[in-house]
């Protein structure tokens, strides 16, 4: 595809935009891309990355990532007009909720993007919805204002300087009555959730990421294990959005 | 100019000579989706082994620098589910199938590969011999030339279909194993194996793979084995399936000049879902600008 | 922060642990052109061999992705010219030398370290044991414990400088090589060397070097290399210079958490003749921003 | 440095000229530059190419190069504004004629461009140039009428579609008096002007190409023999050029 717009959002998370043919109509929040890096010469294993937002009549797709390495160092330097050659949208996205009522999403980090275009697709099914937000520190915050269109916003940050001070974890109260959690984010953050919620019966679902190679369930990477620990899951297939019940975090 | 792709495995005739390489394509269905499965020589199938098996432990698989790591661990659902669930879906796609085995002891492989023969599944045995061989206290089947060539001996006594032995490259000359392999009763020989490689991540401090150690694959590991395939060709007469970084039809041209008759196709697929089908048009392409009718008039030429 | 790059080589003090790798900086005076000497931890200087070498036909270096292969074939200017025309003037440049060996017998090898030891002229003597063995006709010295444990021997008896014997990564353990030339009496190990490789050209349907096969080097080989650096530091406890495919300072703490205690740098070069210095720098902010004090803080911490 | 303009000249020769700064008194004719193809990763070697000109006052270099691989074929890529890094100018280029006296200069295919700095620097130095320029075909033809500036021109072809038809050992008359002679192009063809000129007095260069590692004489990788077979030289320190009699073809 083609490169719209790049722009930074901070000091290391960028907002790619690309536009083209894709198979928009694929497309359910939670599913992501599997972004080729330059001709895959040196770098022969494609990056995944979480759609974070979709317009299927303008056909742009936006990407949210954090420079971390090589891979989305060269996606940071694509400018207007560059090609990105990427395949998808893979994967298993979030299933709408089972029941009515209010839902929960809380994200944290670069696991924030993906619940952007799920946010936007509840809202478009008139779900209410409550969205946490947790990022290390006030520099790490993007898209806040963005979300504040599908709910009401909770902004915290690690170390207490924007919003509320601490984890997600700390920001949330149990006894709300939301049906469903929608959670994206470190594996510590989504343990935390859950434990979190131990006894509730909210229905909880966690994005997991691993690394991977194949990005589609050829080669048995990306794995997970089933709460018995008996069955593998890959989570580039079966994944990256399960329910609480199908995976042992 | 017409160009003549098929190629015949002493008997076992493949469409045209590129074939993905066990582990890194299932058992076909997730490739399937992309394209049509009979654009394929054959189908090598991802390692069976008797019992199901997770794996090793996350992360299993990173990149390195032309190529990537894996230490996948053989995760496999298992004999029964391959031959109930996967093996009879693949057979309708009407590809050749190479079914790769992998065990700990001998017994296990030749229980694999006997009832894999008796199902009528499959055209041609793999036999994955770079696994830690339980008996012997975890050294690799294939790295010793007697305990390879015991292993086919006993395999060969209940293999019904073509037998190729898949050589590990971690050993001092791979042409003493294909050696081994061939008077044990080998019909071919498949190579390379993955070499063994490790990466350390710098913000942990220990290696990047659970697993600590993996197996070196992709563009990285070319020329070592092409020089592996042009050993072998030289020293034993068998059907070679040559592997190990190819990504082109010129990469292809080159393991058969050096002496391979088919090839397979692993890590190529990861960068590109399309690569099996494009390796075959882009080799027909490369036979046609170079008037090269078919692979027996280049296959061995660089030897 | 300060941080301290030094390096003790069982006495042998190096400023910091990267130094050029054998055959990719002749004798030091083409990279003297780009920059001084000093900065270096050590220069090992090409191979020496008893007579001097023209070496093998070309073309003798090609690319492939992510390396080359070379095959050389030890060309150097012999004893006698290096003793008196090269490191007078290498010693002057006030950085440690290691001389690098070569030979076609046990008695060349000895003849060659004999001289340089009695010199003055060098700091350490690096064995390469990659050669093909006349004797034996033409294995490796490096690929048989016992070959390698008895050239070690004899190499030692007439060396006084500290023995580094440099592996060769084309052997089934590297672990048993290292132990054998540990009990032949060596002060260190220096590995890897380059893993044997073919590219063919397809132009010419023959293989692209001249010598057919050839070493393959550069970031290619790093997992490998690392693999190999750390199989050995759990085996042996001797000082061991890790290198394959170092292109920055990461890569050098990568080496050094798989248990090397300095590095060598090759192919790097090609691609930059600033290569070494600045990995050096690179090292130095890795370790600052790391809060690293010194190498003993993380050498071998993968471990 | 940066790419001022790429050029193509044939269907697979391309002229890049490249400005900023470098090493511009050191540059002679015959001296080349190590170029880096891309960032270097997948390509670990650069790729060494003639300096075909050079304008030490406009601060440009430019190398005409055929496209036969990966590296030429990314050279041809680069556009206006790119960079490239150059190593050099490395080795020892062409030495002034000994004698006063007519020069004759013969290249073939892509053996021609250093031949034009050469021609601009002979020229210079007032010596009368026959130059004789040899291709396969009509359409490999390039720069012929800029050298006519220089001297006499002569083009042939093999299949003389363009100029005369043959080799350039065909249209050399070995009876004229030239006092030197200059050559680069296909070892077969610096062989038969040798042989060609055979117990002449004429004193002969010759430009030399073999693959390369360092490009700066560390690594032995390019070298040639002797006449006696006995020394080895390397083409990238001693040479690119060397004189008939410093070397066996
Ligand atoms: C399903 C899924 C969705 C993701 N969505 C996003 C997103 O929307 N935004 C975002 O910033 N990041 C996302 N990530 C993480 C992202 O894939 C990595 O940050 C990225 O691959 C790092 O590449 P690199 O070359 O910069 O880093 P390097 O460390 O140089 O990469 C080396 C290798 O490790 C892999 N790798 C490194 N970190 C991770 C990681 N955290 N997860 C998986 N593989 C990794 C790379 O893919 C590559 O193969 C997602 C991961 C998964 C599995
Ligand atoms: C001193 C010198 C000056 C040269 N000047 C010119 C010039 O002015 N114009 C021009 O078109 N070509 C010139 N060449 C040849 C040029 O270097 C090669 O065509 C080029 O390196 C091919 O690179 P590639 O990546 O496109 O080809 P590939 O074949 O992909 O290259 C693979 C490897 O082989 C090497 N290689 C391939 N062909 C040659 C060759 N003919 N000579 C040396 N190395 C080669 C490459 O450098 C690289 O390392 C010169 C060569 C030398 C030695
Ligand atoms: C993820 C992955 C899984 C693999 N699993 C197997 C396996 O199960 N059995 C086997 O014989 N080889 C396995 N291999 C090795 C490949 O079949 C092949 O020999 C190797 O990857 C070299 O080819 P390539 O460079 O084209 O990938 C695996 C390789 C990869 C990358
Ligand atoms: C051109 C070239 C020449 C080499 N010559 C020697 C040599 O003479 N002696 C030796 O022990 N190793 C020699 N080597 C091997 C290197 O010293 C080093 O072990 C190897 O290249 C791996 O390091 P690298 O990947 O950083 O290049 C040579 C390597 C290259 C590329
Ligand atoms: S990445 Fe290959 S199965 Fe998930
Ligand atoms: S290329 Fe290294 S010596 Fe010439």
């Amino acid at each position: 595809m083609l490169v719209k717009e790049s722009k930074q959002l901070t000091r290391d998370v960028f907002a790619l935009t690309l536009e083209g043919q894709f198979d928009y109509d694929k497309v359910t929040a939670g599913r992501f891309v599997h972004v080729l890096i330059e001709d895959g010469k040196a770098h022969p294993l494609r990056r995944p990355i979480s759609i974070a937002s979709c317009d299927s009549h303008a056909k742009t797709l936006t990407l949210v990532y954090r420079v971390v390495g090589d891979g989305t160092l060269w996606l940071s330097k694509r400018i207007r007009g560059d090609t990105v050659s990427l395949l998808g949208p893979l994967g298993k996205g979030f299933v709408a909720p089972h029941k009515p009522g209010k839902v929960l999403i809380v994200g944290g980090g670069v696991g924030v993007p993906p619940l952007f275009q799920l946010a936007k697709e509840l809202v478009q099914e008139n779900f209410e919805l409550d969205i946490v937000l947790g990022f290390r520190s006030q520099g790490d915050v993007f898209w806040t204002e963005e979300f504040a269109q599908f709910g009401r916003v909770t902004v915290c940050t690690e170390d207490g300087s924007l919003g509320e001070k601490g984890f997600v974890t700390a920001v949330i109260d149990v006894t709300n009555d939301w049906t469903t959690l929608y959670s994206c984010g470190p594996k510590a953050m989504l343990k935390a959730l859950r434990n979190h919620f131990a006894g509730s019966t909210i229905q909880g679902y966690v994005s997991l990421e691993e690394r991977m190679a194949c990005g589609v369930g050829a080669c048995w990477g990306c794995t997970c294990l089933d709460p018995s620990g008996s069955l593998a899951k890959r989570i580039c297939k079966e994944g990256p959005v399960f329910s609480w019940e199908e995976v042992s975090l | 100019m017409t160009v003549d792709l098929t190629v015949d495995l002493g008997g076992l005739k493949l469409r045209n000579p590129v074939m993905p390489a066990s582990g890194c394509f299932g058992f076909g269905r997730e490739y399937s989706e992309y394209y049509s499965l009979d654009t394929l020589g054959a189908v090598v199938v991802k390692a069976t082994t008797l019992k199901p098996r997770l794996g090793n432990p996350t992360p299993r698989v990173t990149e390195v620098t032309g190529g990537m790591l894996n230490a996948i661990g053989l995760a496999n659902p298992g004999l029964s589910k391959v031959l109930t669930e996967e093996l009879p879906w693949l057979e309708r796609q009407n590809v050749p199938i190479f079914v790769n085995v992998a065990g700990d002891t001998v017994e296990d492989y030749c229980s694999v590969v006997d009832e894999v023969c008796r199902s009528g599944l499959a055209q041609a045995i793999e036999l994955n011999v770079s696994c830690p061989n339980v008996e012997l206290g975890g050294l690799a089947f294939g790295v010793n030339s007697s305990v390879l060539r015991g292993l086919v001996e006993e395999v060969r006594k209940v293999c019904t279909l073509p037998l190729y032995v898949k050589l590990s490259p971690n050993v001092t000359r791979i042409q003493d194993l294909a050696v081994a392999a061939a008077s044990g009763g080998a019909d071919g020989l498949s190579l390379i194996n993955t070499l063994v490689g490790m990466q350390i991540d710098l913000a942990t401090r220990k290696p990047a793979l659970a697993n600590k150690t993996g197996g070196l694959s992709g563009p990285a590991i070319k020329p070592v084995a092409v020089r592996m395939v042009y050993e072998v060709a030289r020293e034993v007469n068998l059907p070679i399936v040559g592997m190990g970084g190819i990504c082109s039809g010129r990469d292809v041209a080159e393991f058969i000049m050096a002496g391979a008759w088919a090839v397979e196709v692993g890590t190529a697929n990861f960068t590109d879902p399309y690569a099996c089908p494009r390796i075959v048009a882009e080799l027909k392409s490369f036979m046609e600008a170079e008037g090269i009718k078919n692979l027996e008039e280049i296959r061995g030429c660089a030897l």
